[in-house]
């Protein structure tokens, strides 16, 4: 526990969801991917973004689960919503098309800028590790309008050279992504937040992150720690507000009540 | 999101404007006449008009002088005969010193496709079609694609994304979710290649009407800017289950459109005469509409499941 | 009227869509396009070939239509079909993949090696008349496995050459057809029959059509004198059956009561 | 068309060979353990196994030895972890002295467009995917192509064409008409680009309730080779409207395939101690499969019109 809201402990990872899904409020289309994005996303949808569409790779639009989809192909997420289709037209004429807004992302290691692998750790020919891969992460990446990331802070995952590019963010840096993303007709712009267990991290003009909050209970030596490269910290850091009781009951009774993403 | 629904009037004012690029689909079935009138009435000029098979719609339209230019793959009055006005528009003979209609011409796949490469958001789309044929020469848009996996080549088509696409169909909620049984066509293409989608329907329904069955929604509200709602608005053409082609139109437009004066005549009897499709369907006459009626041929009902 | 069947008259394009029907015999998934096609193949599903699986551009398999198809978009193609897909799927997964096994085409003008017109008669750019265009049979006619050809003839339709090949059929003949057509990845191999309201022709190994039948009441000199060439006429040219009472009855009672097809 | 319903026993000694690439395909919804279980049963050896998302039933499968190579674009337990006897052969820490599978690997929309132009007898397919990646390099059958309209570059994809596709769907007839609601996944191109299918069914219907509603038909018999009809033959993953997914099953995967040894106690016991799905049924038992059946929510039916 590294909190507490309203006199109710709370856990590093319930903070991390918490603070991904009010970064979501006033976006429009969410694709929304398998994992933490997942209760995050599902977080939003059932306070600052009601009305967000939620988008599943598995070929569903207007999502609308009665409970925490189990994985991004559980029933709950096809009965009510607004379309089932084909995969072929959620990537082509849904995420291609450039109609989602955010894509939601988790990762195995990241970069300064925001470039990400989940496909090994280790030579790709005789990994150390074999991760599970892209699946529609390489995709969403170059072409939802924004791509969000949530995961775990540790030296091992943001690190100052990804294993292996399985989805780019601002490559070597802005100038090169954004004229990359331009001139080879790519619908998105790139990262533009990473929240993790200890803050909330956006990009500066440079295509570099920033921390530009601190969860509650984390301290900048912890951030500092957790991190592979000496980080950018902003001027005007503030302190993330700690999960109110409601976040806290949606995640604990409604979303996770067996706590499987948020112990 | 808040509701689309909106009059026709509106829906082509706001949405339509001269020179777009117009894509006005349904494959014989569902084919969007009140919305190509409602053209025709405000007068809109130099539009390209896209459509894989132009029909009665765009004779009636070309007549009426909306269009510079026609991008389509098979030009004529199904199971009747030749689309006369368009005709009077290519062939010189008749042409004279008027302004040529100007086309742009594929096969039913390289429409398609072209649709799905607009719609996907692809610089072109490969298929197997073309070869040996004069189909490119006449049009240099078609051109060949080196497979890079062997020496193999076949034809590409470039992306086509309308201005507007205008879809018919039997139901849309308000937000403009639209759901479709029978021929789908092209129309779902058509719509996700668009900038701007007017869907008109037979009815507006719930959305639980809509979310009941997600399988049967071809487009999403997501890209509708508006949504009007006109029964029988797809007459003389059909709409599967709510009432059938009219046939004798079909055959009566022949002799019609072989006559221009009869041509414009007819306009200004049954589009330019009258305020919208309201008023077309009550000259049509109960009678008339009654006799297009089918019978009953329920699909039957599946179970999604609840998963609370 | 050209001949009597059982003592009942018939006239000239009734024969003409008989015979074209009982060519139809043993197919099992026949392509049926505008026109002419649309009424001799569901004739041919009524007598010859009730289990042959219709497909029509318009997006339907497995089509039972209760009526003669007003067009081929009619609703009565749809109601009982075995299955409704886009036009996308349609002309990719079951035509482009080899699915068909015969493409019916209709043909404005044709030449000795089956290369057909159904675009412009004159020139491309200023036409003297406009026909309809491909439509489908540009691809059919690369991609059915077979090609049957339905058409009356007449010397302004028979040419020696056509004004624009819209549809291909054996090239300049059998040899050079053969070859682009396997280098070339097509799934058809071209035209098999063409049908006409004088008699059926066959190509030969040089992919030449040849006179195999002549219909009751037609004679070689109607055949010669509407044609552009010299048309081969086989050495063992048979008479064509005259239509049976019952294939009578069914195009006349059921499929083509209003005789628009065949006045 | 004659009836192709047979057993699963028969299908599978019929259609899949040792050496075959073979698709079991459905996205979380509608996998066919039932038809890979009776591979592993029937030891087919040397398989190259296509799946998106290999998922437990190619843990299983490769478990029990049947492949030499996976071709797939996420390779994980949804919503627990890895997928731990694939990483055995996979890691060089594990796979030691043992043969390495091998693998390709691509994005979920690389996998589809695969399929795509297989189903459309394709040469490649385009796609705006894998710019600045690094898996074009780590699978050399990704490849730049030039677009003819303009300077742009995107990649292609080339066709994948499985020996035999198993889909499992909710329903089908006699002759293979299958008709499947709720995620579509990639079964239809999956189908259509091989050379032989399968279809598993949780129930046979007649072709009546099939032609009731023929837009709901995702693969015509047309392509089908047998029809085998198993009820639960989806288990443990799931089938709109029949029953949810076994969650707890996928849980518990996780620490059996950790251990190689129980691994294989799980596969004797539940593959090869059985002799087919319905004493795999028996032995969840009812109460088991009592737990899994959702609520009712139907789709509603919709009218097609009768037009004689």
């Amino acid at each position: 526990m590294t909190g507490v809201a309203d006199d109710v402990a709370f856990s590093k990872s319930e903070m991390m969801i918490v603070a991904a899904a009010r970064e979501l409020a006033g976006q429009r289309v969410c694709f929304v991917g398998v994992g933490l994005p997942n209760i995050a996303v599902n977080l939003a949808k059932r306070t600052v973004a009601p009305d967000m569409e939620l988008v599943y790779e598995a070929g569903v639009f207007g999502a609308r689960p009665a409970r925490l989809p189990l994985s991004i192909g559980d029933p709950t997420i096809v009965t009510g919503a607004t379309a089932v289709v084909s995969m072929f037209e959620l990537f082509a004429f849904y995420l291609q098309r450039g109609l989602v807004d955010v894509g939601f992302l988790g990762a195995a290691q990241i970069d300064r800028f925001g470039n990400i692998n989940t496909t090994v750790i280790g030579d790709y020919a005789a990994p150390r590790t074999r991760l599970p891969g892209s699946g529609g992460a390489c995709e969403i990446a170059i072409n939802a309008r924004n791509v969000f990331v949530i995961m775990r802070q540790s030296s091992r995952s943001f690190v100052e050279r990804i294993d292996f590019r399985t989805s780019p963010g601002n490559l070597g840096g802005a100038e090169q992504a954004d004229a990359i993303r331009r001139a080879g007709g790519w619908q998105g712009r790139g990262p533009s937040v990473v929240v993790t267990d200890l803050g909330i991290w956006h990009f500066d003009e440079t295509g570099e992150m920033r921390l530009d909050s601190l969860h509650p209970g984390a301290t900048l030596d912890e951030v500092r720690e957790t991190i592979a490269w000496d980080p950018k910290i902003s001027p005007s850091l503030s302190p993330t507000p700690a999960p109110t009781a409601d976040e806290l009951r949606l995640v604990r009774e409604e979303l996770d009540p067996e706590g499987i993403y948020t112990k | 999101m808040p509701g689309k629904v909106t009059t026709m009037r509106d829906a082509v004012a706001d949405l339509v404007r001269d020179g777009d690029t117009v894509a006005i689909e349904g494959f014989t079935h569902l084919i969007g006449f009140s919305a190509g009138h409602e053209i025709i009435r405000q007068r809109k000029r130099d539009l390209t008009l896209a459509r894989m098979t132009p029909d009665v719609i765009y004779d009636q339209m070309i007549a009426a002088g909306v269009a510079r230019k026609l991008i389509f793959s098979w030009l004529g009055n199904p199971g009747v005969g030749g689309l006369n006005a368009i005709r009077r528009r290519i062939e010189p003979a008749s042409v004279g010193d008027g302004t040529a209609l100007e086309v742009e011409e594929y096969s039913h796949f390289g429409m398609v496709a072209r649709y799905t490469a607009g719609a996907a958001n692809l610089p072109f789309m490969p298929l197997r079609s073309y070869f040996e044929t004069d189909l490119p020469a006449a049009n240099p848009l078609i051109r060949e694609i080196r497979s890079p996996y062997s020496e193999e080549t076949v034809y590409a088509v470039p992306p086509l994304n309308p201005d507007v696409t205008v879809v018919h169909a039997q139901r849309a909620d308000v937000a403009g979710n639209t759901q479709v049984w029978g021929l789908l066509g092209c129309q779902k293409e058509a719509a996700f290649a668009a900038e701007r989608v007017i869907v008109v329907v037979e009815e507006l329904v719930d959305e639980a009407v809509i979310r009941a069955d997600p399988n049967r929604t071809i487009i999403p509200g997501l890209i509708v800017d508006a949504v009007v709602v006109e029964p029988f608005g797809a007459h003389p053409s059909y709409v599967q289950g709510a009432y059938d082609r009219d046939n004798r139109f079909y055959l009566d437009w022949d002799p019609i459109s072989r006559d221009e004066a009869a041509t414009q005549a007819w306009l200004r009897d049954w589009v330019y005469g009258l305020d919208g499709r309201a008023a077309y369907v009550e000259k049509l006459g109960d009678a008339h509409l009654a006799s297009l009626r089918p019978g009953s041929a329920p699909s039957g009902s599946v179970d999604y499941g609840t998963y609370a």
